[in-house]
């Protein structure tokens, strides 16, 4: 299994995602042989074209619907490993009803969220998470609207491994995405990604990003996620998970004695 | 012999049970028998019906003609029009100046019953006035409800006798061939695609088709059928894909806005070509509509929906049998050609219950072209049909993706390549449409030399129709690819479409196809139309 | 006089800069212009090319007889294909055998700019080589970009300087007449529907419509719109129905993808009768397809969009000129009838450059039928066109729902009921086709006795092969309510359709509504035609 | 102006809807000359009939968009008073997106919800909001899902107001309905509402539903939010709203001037 593809990356020189596809593919390094049971899922935006790069099997789907795809192939075959790569356009506008209820339901599957806080492939506008003021091509005179704290509402949904990483710790990263892997149920990382072409935050997080200590209560985590450049395991709890409860047995009837009954 | 009553009230008076127990009461004694159900979208009161057609012969329509209502309201009672050789009611609400008085409240009373059990009494009524075996109904109720039933049964059995003796006997009814189940057209669709593998069904609840969501989040656990009811539409049909992707075969239900919001995923499937078998019940429409009556509106939507160009299925059912087969077929073909297929029906077929007559060993499992292993597993390979074997992770590293790609799955966007695999893609219209050729996609219910052409529930009813009038009745069963090939008989027929719609959708698809024109029999108000109707408006066309 | 050249790099090279400036140039020369621009879907490297077409009659298309390269990278110089009779390239970067060599980076680097400045090196040489003015370049760039433009300035004068010492000159501009603005189809559809009193637009980011949002976002502060960008297109269409519900005239725009998440929405503003604007900008689909390519794929998804049957509006433009009078147009027709409408442009259309002729005064603003007060207001008042007065709140109270409605626009299910407003709604079919008769729904670029029809930006580059071949050309601009009247002059003739997709989705709507058979020129690997290339495939059909 | 229209009533006799149509035309007569520039939005269920039955403009919508309806409402004549009537399901499943991201922006709109734990017009399904176990018809076993806290949501989500009635304190919710009006930004209110058909929690709720104060802080009214039986004003707070920000001026230039610019 060759875990980088010869596709030739079309990411910018100093990309942030960079950092994080050589964090995924150390990842795959340090599952061995659950690499090839790894099913890699990716949005619509730059973060989306990570799907040609890893030589894993991966559905490279529509814009915001990770989430719900990673969910269908985990129901289908709950020996695979769904990992899904999202960008904060994708995740946190177009499709987030679906990473909220994803953390609710905990399906055992990972998401990871590229957030450059804005919309590159598309030239630069503000997301979500973009900073208010920001100014891209369609907000020319600053963004009017309030960030969303991603942290804080999946850990409000009900998200039962809540992590934050930095695309300029690779190392960290790694750690965070096999812990995320190992955790079952639904994990999700928020990444903070520099995006050179339209929202450079390199020197910003490299001077501010840190690290905490996972909070023992999810009150205490939420505390926790105030923090913008706050990195690490911020929240971590066993629950049931969701295929568990809603997978049917095999059959115990044929469609024969189902018409019987209805005579 | 063929009879027609009609069971009358409110939301909340049981009238859909109690429609449900009377036609499975004469399938037990060997009728065919349908029953067509009207309610409004509220959870009591309001108007609510169940008319029931009991006949010797196979039956796919109610009838406008009605001998017997049995009215639970005042309001019920009035809107029935004085066509009823026999109108009962419940004496203990209201009273009316015609008409046989039954006390049914002060029955359910007595029995220490709640008002919702008078269904019960009116049954027991009903048993009587046709000359039914009332001991067929107690152990129906016995069989549906077990140690519930008791209430019931001792109800039907007031009704029965008090019937007995102030009720005349319409009919003698016989015991006349083995019990014949009795199903919705929802619950055949689930039951044949079952057959032919399913193992998931995702659905957001709408009217009609959240009894199939029902049906399957019970008999599912039987029949292993996992069933997930997700945030949203698009949830379900992107879920779905999932699924697909990973090699379990799913169907989705929903009606036709859920469907809207499906849109984007149905292209989606186009493109990375993932099996997904959709059901469109289809309500009157646009919007919300008139959310729990009938249409047949949406096939043109159906046909071109999703943006972009690619192959796909399109089947729709006229009854609960066809349903069944369809369901299978689909299934089975869209794994197959690994298309997208909307197996659409309506509001009509999806609700009423109806005797069926299934084969079930007529659908099966059939299995899609599997990778063989080797080399690099390419998800796209190019073959002639345009069909690429298939394979699942963890078995092969497999690439899909929604952008256009080439034959291993990574995106690619030079002129060659996106015109080569977008070659592949389309090919397999022709290869569907050759599969097809081989199978039956038009229906001939009865012929003639003028021509009646329809498709989905309003095949049986015009059939009917057609058989009084001597008019061919052809019904379009799957309807993309559509096959010319079995309509072409038609060009230079005098033709009528019926469908229930303004604009004449398979009329317009006559046209495209064919270059034949027809009259259209159209109808817009949210009703179905029946046999009688129908009679009527042809001979107006054809005379 | 007619000639094109080609700017080539990598994205991140300023091509698509490059490419207006230089059609900004030769139009401030008085010229028509044409540029078409070729990008992937990435922020940097890849393959990028502006092809510029300069003429002294109209212009609508590129060519693909280029005569003159600018290579700004390595590969970009190797895919020429050597039809070029001039090729220039940057020999700071890399060496070829044929061509002229121009140290652009070097450049760059003295006049202490980043590499991105190479491309006004770039204009400079070209503008020597054609013989246009320096000193017209050098006002454009001030112009563009104030004080930021010196570097622009200095470095464009370098690589004309250079030019003039090595390069051959291979024509001789003069002064052709006034300067001509040049526009997209994006900008030009934008300032149309601004005219016909546009107060609101609203998206989702979506390549090739994108640009209206950028252009508005700017322009939108002094021209009165107010530009909103919501958390995705489900939201964006239906907070557009918010806003036409409370009287803002609104213009939403999105692509194949952003539509289809948008049929639910759609079919609302069919039954609520809201006018809402679509812009529906084609590209390479299905699903995501080749994001940043061409294609004219979505005419069926389109006219069929949405559940149910409801009247609605889909034009398509063929170049700027036109988007800017079918934008204004349209607006004004969708309030008129109170319906949907869509404008279907495509990548072509959207993000070519092109000089226009528009007389802004030939738009303006039509109110639509007002209520004149009195009584209660009725929302949904049934009249002989199907079109009721409008009122918005709180001038009265405004009641309209996505149900089935009465007149006042309470919700109704009763079959008299729904059958009279189905009727009520349907019938604004015949007022709109009544209103487009009088209007020109069917351009005739040129005529003769066999027959093109295209559609949308095919419509320019068919039309000039039409032109050489003495074939007529039709353009069909409105495509629902489908022109008919206009277009019965096809039947008995030879026709081909020329549309940038597979199944021929014009073809199919001539065979619908006229039973003509025409053969279909497609194309479907992302690229447009050329005048050049139909010549050859038209040749071939009308032999 | 006729505050309730002669439309028959058609929600089952007991049901909580009541109550909240009675408050709402409640505040209806305390806003006076006002009342007639309140815009009804409504969504589709049981809780969407309400449309019929006051005597304002309305504009009754499609399952799950209220939010934008709201907004776009309110964009387009700023003097309009828009009032949303949701579902749970509508709000809190189908159409969570836009509630996340309305509160974000905080376009001064208001937002009640008709959180009856149960779709209810379509016969009884689980909803977001269903406590695990529910035995509805989609899930005969038991809903095997965690319902989610809508408050905390909000909350997380940047909510400028937001609170919670019972269907059965038609005083308290008149008076939460006029505060959330007169709020300037986002105001959402929950409404514990029994269904009789398909959730009858009128015994739960009479016994339960208890008031708390406002708390000072958005941290505090988080941890309010975590009863979920508390009603009152958990937390509120003025900040920018989105139109202010977002509209255009009167326009300054033709298209004809923008014209000769690109020259
Ligand atoms: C339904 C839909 N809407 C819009 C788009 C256009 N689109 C492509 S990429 C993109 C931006 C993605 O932003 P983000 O998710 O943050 O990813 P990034 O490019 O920043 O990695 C958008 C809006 C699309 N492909 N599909
Ligand atoms: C897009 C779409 N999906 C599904 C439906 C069907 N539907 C109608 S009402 C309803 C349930 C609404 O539940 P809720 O919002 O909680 O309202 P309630 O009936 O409980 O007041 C659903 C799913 C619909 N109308 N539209
Ligand atoms: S545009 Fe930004 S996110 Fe995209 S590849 Fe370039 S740097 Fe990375
Ligand atoms: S079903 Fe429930 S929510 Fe709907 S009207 Fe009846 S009690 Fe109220
Ligand atoms: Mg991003
Ligand atoms: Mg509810």
């Amino acid at each position: 299994m060759m875990l980088r593809t010869s596709q030739k990356i079309v990411w910018c020189p100093g990309c942030g995602n960079y950092g994080i596809l050589r964090a995924f593919v150390k990842t795959l390094e340090a599952l061995e042989d659950n690499a090839g049971r790894v099913v890699l899922v990716s949005g619509v935006g730059c973060h989306g074209k990570i799907a040609d790069y890893v030589g894993v099997s991966s559905f490279h789907t529509i814009h915001g619907r990770v989430p719900p795809v990673l969910t269908g192939i985990k129901l289908a075959d709950m020996s695979l490993i769904p990992v899904g790569f999202a960008g904060d356009g994708d995740a946190y506008n177009e499709g987030i009803a679906h990473l909220i209820h994803a953390a609710r339901k905990n399906t055992d599957v990972t998401m990871v969220v590229h957030n450059n806080s804005v919309y590159a492939l598309t030239t630069g506008q503000a997301t979500a998470t973009s900073p208010k003021g920001f100014r891209g091509r369609s907000t020319p005179e600053g963004n009017p609207e309030e960030p969303l704290n991603p942290l804080l509402l999946l850990l409000a949904a009900g998200a039962s491994f809540v992590a934050r990483g930095f695309a300029g710790n690779v190392a960290q990263l790694t750690e965070l995405m096999l812990q995320a892997i190992s955790h079952r149920g639904f994990s999700f990382i928020d990444v903070l990604q520099p995006c050179v072409a339209f929202n450079n935050t390199w020197e910003l997080l490299r001077k501010r990003v840190h690290e905490v200590k996972t909070a023992g209560s999810r009150e205490k985590a939420m505390e926790l996620a105030m923090d913008p450049f706050a990195t690490g395991v911020f929240y971590r709890e066993s629950r049931q998970v969701y295929e568990d409860a809603v997978t049917a047995p095999e059959p115990t009837s044929t469609v024969e004695q189902v018409l019987e009954s209805l005579r | 012999m063929d009879f027609c009553f009609r069971i009358a009230g409110m939301a909340g008076d049981g009238i859909r049970g109690a429609g449900t127990i009377a036609a499975r009461l004469f399938a037990r004694h060997g009728y065919h028998v349908f029953a067509n159900f009207e309610y409004q979208s509220l959870i009591r009161g309001g108007y609510s019906a169940a008319v029931v057609r009991v006949s010797d012969s196979r039956v796919g329509a109610h009838s406008s003609r009605e001998e017997v209502l049995v009215a639970l309201r005042e309001h019920a009672a009035r809107e029935a029009g004085g066509m009823h050789r026999v109108v009962v009611y419940d004496s203990s609400l209201f009273s009316m100046k015609e008409g046989y008085g039954v006390p049914m409240k002060e029955f359910a009373d007595t029995a220490g019953a709640p008002e919702i059990f008078r269904n019960a009494v009116a049954l027991g009524v009903l048993t009587w006035i046709y000359g039914a075996d009332i001991e067929v109904l107690k152990r129906l109720y016995r069989d549906a409800y077990g140690r519930k039933a008791e209430a019931d049964v001792k109800l039907a059995e007031m009704g029965y006798s008090h019937a007995s003796a102030m009720l005349p006997r319409l009919r003698e009814l016989r015991h006349a061939g083995r019990a014949k189940p009795v199903l919705t057209g929802n619950m055949a669709a689930a039951l044949g695609a079952v057959k032919a593998g399913l193992r998931y069904y995702y659905a957001y609840p709408m009217t009609p088709s959240t009894q199939i969501l029902h049906f399957l989040a019970r008999a599912g656990k039987k029949l292993g059928v996992t069933v997930v009811q997700p945030e949203n539409e698009i949830a379900v049909a992107v879920m779905a894909a999932g699924t697909a992707y990973a090699g379990g075969r799913v169907m989705v239900g929903t009606s036709g806005g859920g469907f809207a919001l499906m849109q984007e995923a149905f292209s989606m499937l186009g493109m990375a070509e993932l099996p997904v078998l959709f059901v469109e019940a289809q309500r009157s429409a646009p919007s919300t509509g008139v959310p729990t009556y009938h249409a047949q509106q949406d096939l043109r939507f159906v046909l071109h929906a999703g943006h972009g160009e690619f192959p796909r299925l399109v089947a729709s059912p006229a009854d609960a049998e066809d349903a069944f087969s369809l369901a299978g077929e689909m299934l089975n073909l869209v794994w197959r050609f690994q298309v997208p297929g909307v197996l659409l029906m309506d509001r009509y077929l999806c609700e009423s219950a109806v005797t069926v007559d299934v084969e079930p060993s007529a659908v099966d499992v059939r299995e899609p072209e599997l990778w063989k292993g080797g080399d690099e597993y390419r998800r796209y390979a190019i073959t002639p049909s345009g069909v690429s074997p298939l394979a699942f992770p963890p078995e092969a590293v497999v690439k899909v993706t929604a952008n256009e790609h080439d034959e291993a799955g990574f995106t690619a966007d030079d002129a060659a390549t996106v015109g080569r695999m977008y070659d592949k893609r389309m090919r397999k219209e022709a290869a569907i449409a050759g599969e097809l050729r081989g199978m039956s996609c038009v229906r001939r219910w009865c012929s003639g030399s003028d021509a009646v052409v329809t498709w989905g529930s309003a095949a049986p009813a015009a059939a009917e129709a057609c058989e009084e009038l001597g008019l061919a009745c052809l019904q379009v069963r799957y309807l993309a690819p559509f096959p010319v090939w079995e309509l072409e008989q038609l060009k230079g027929k005098r033709v009528a479409c019926v469908e229930c719609n303004y604009s004449g959708a398979l009329r317009s698809l006559l046209r495209e196809h064919l270059c034949v024109d027809a009259e259209l029999i159209g109808r817009w108000d949210g009703r179905p139309f029946t046999p009688e109707e129908l009679v009527h408006r042809l001979e107006e066309v054809f005379r």
